[in-house]
């Protein structure tokens, strides 16, 4: 082979509604099994993605339906990666890792923002850029070893 | 959002039978469980046997659940998929939530 | 709900690289099964999109490397409808039901050219059109009732 | 196209390890198993039991193998996992290949 290894990548584009997440999420945990990741794994990737996708759609487009969201999917030989854009409203700034939650008390458990610490636990890398117009959520996991 | 329910003594079983919980019906899921609470349910079992996926605002949605029936109420959880099992390791609320492998654990638990 | 029903939708693309074929038919796969299609009908859903993308490849595009394809995929309450589109090559003219095949001679089999009866044999609908540039082959898939 | 080959007395096992054989890779697949061809090797076991998909131009490649193999030649396919069976099913092609459950029956089939 002469050419340089060109690894796989698919573009999965949905319209903003989050009725259509799931889409997307099935499709990445498909893909996630075939390239190497255990169940439980996949489970993971396609959470991580529908946390992505959707901040996309309810802080991006604030909720806004007739928009589009491109996911692209990348299959390295070491790892997957999952970028997410979208050409709504960034973030004023990404928020934090959240303090430790309280578990003695109930009435301290949070209800939403759960979302980036799912992200920031699963994945090994998640960056956000800005390319123009365009919003750009990067996340990526190594496959572990067998 | 599309949910059984049956009432076994004081104990009121939620059967949701939607396969995601997740941001596009959440929050319907949320009113539907809440609206029993107010109208005075003490003892919620949640039969998630059917949902194959719940993401962070599912669980947003679940815990509001919890909060909302206080001190005096009692919530339990069956009938976790892998996936959701996950989502609750992941962010640690398998240790804030009852979790139950039945529905029978679940209900005689919180029956007594 | 006041809005008509907007069926899920989402597009998939690829560079045309037949080593990237499987990664739209791993997706097609899992999407199909989460429409309500059993596993032996998945499989032959993933077959026929395979059979369309590769003849978009190498039929449309001549095997050049650097285009793209698109497949759209739509969930109708009663049926899957997968739409493969390029800006190729069109066909000649888009083959008929080839003739039964002589299996008492092993010299008279095909070892080509059995892409679309496939998709004609699995397939309720294939249609090919072409707008502009972009050729367009649509394949749709009714649910068999439970 | 990464493929095993064991020997067992006349009849040589090839056993593809890619999980596709597929227009990306159906010519290279179709020339190792017509290298072994040339070289005179007539009876051939094609065991498909690391193989999850299949599509025309692969099942071309096999229906090439078997026609180079010709009358003095035989072919026996063994490890068809669903897919790959739907697959000769919707062809009609299971009617035309020796097919086995195990690389025992296929290979004692040949061997005789
Ligand atoms: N795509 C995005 N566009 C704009 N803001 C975003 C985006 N993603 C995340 N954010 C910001 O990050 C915050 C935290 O997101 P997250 O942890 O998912 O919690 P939640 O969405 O439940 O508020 C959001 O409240 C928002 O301010
Ligand atoms: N996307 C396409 N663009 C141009 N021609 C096509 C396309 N798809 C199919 N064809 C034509 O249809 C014929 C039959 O296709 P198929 O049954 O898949 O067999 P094969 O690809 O093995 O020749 C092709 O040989 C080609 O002439």
């Amino acid at each position: 082979m002469n050419e340089s290894r060109v690894f796989p990548r698919i573009r999965l584009s949905i319209q903003s509604r989050l009725d259509h997440v799931f889409l997307v999420g099935k499709s990445a945990w498909a893909l996630s099994r075939y390239a190497g990741f255990g169940e439980s794994e996949a489970d993971s990737i396609e959470l991580c993605l529908v946390e992505a996708v959707t901040n996309a759609i309810q802080h991006g487009y604030r909720g806004e339906k007739d928009h589009s969201v491109d996911i692209d999917i990348i299959l390295f030989s070491d790892r997957i990666s999952l970028v997410v854009s979208h050409g709504g409203q960034g973030p004023l700034h990404v928020p934090k890792e959240p303090s430790e939650v309280d578990i003695t008390d109930a009435r301290s458990l949070p209800e939403s923002g759960m979302g980036l610490s799912i992200i920031r636990r699963v994945m090994d890398h998640m960056t956000y850029a800005t390319h123009g117009n365009v919003h750009v959520w990067t996340m990526e996991k190594r496959r572990s070893d067998e | 959002m599309r949910m059984e329910h049956t009432l076994i003594d004081d104990v009121l079983v939620l059967v949701p039978l939607d396969a995601r919980i997740e941001a596009a019906n959440s929050a319907a899921f949320k009113g539907a469980v809440v609206d029993w609470i107010h109208k005075g349910q003490r003892k919620i079992v949640l039969d998630l046997i059917h949902v194959e996926f719940i993401d962070s605002s599912g669980l947003g949605a679940i815990i509001s659940s919890l909060k909302n029936l206080g001190k005096d109420g009692d919530l339990a959880l069956c009938g976790l998929s892998k996936p959701v099992m996950n989502l609750f390791r992941l962010t640690r609320m398998q240790r804030i939530f009852q979790l139950f492998e039945s529905r029978e654990e679940a209900v005689s638990k919180l029956a007594h």
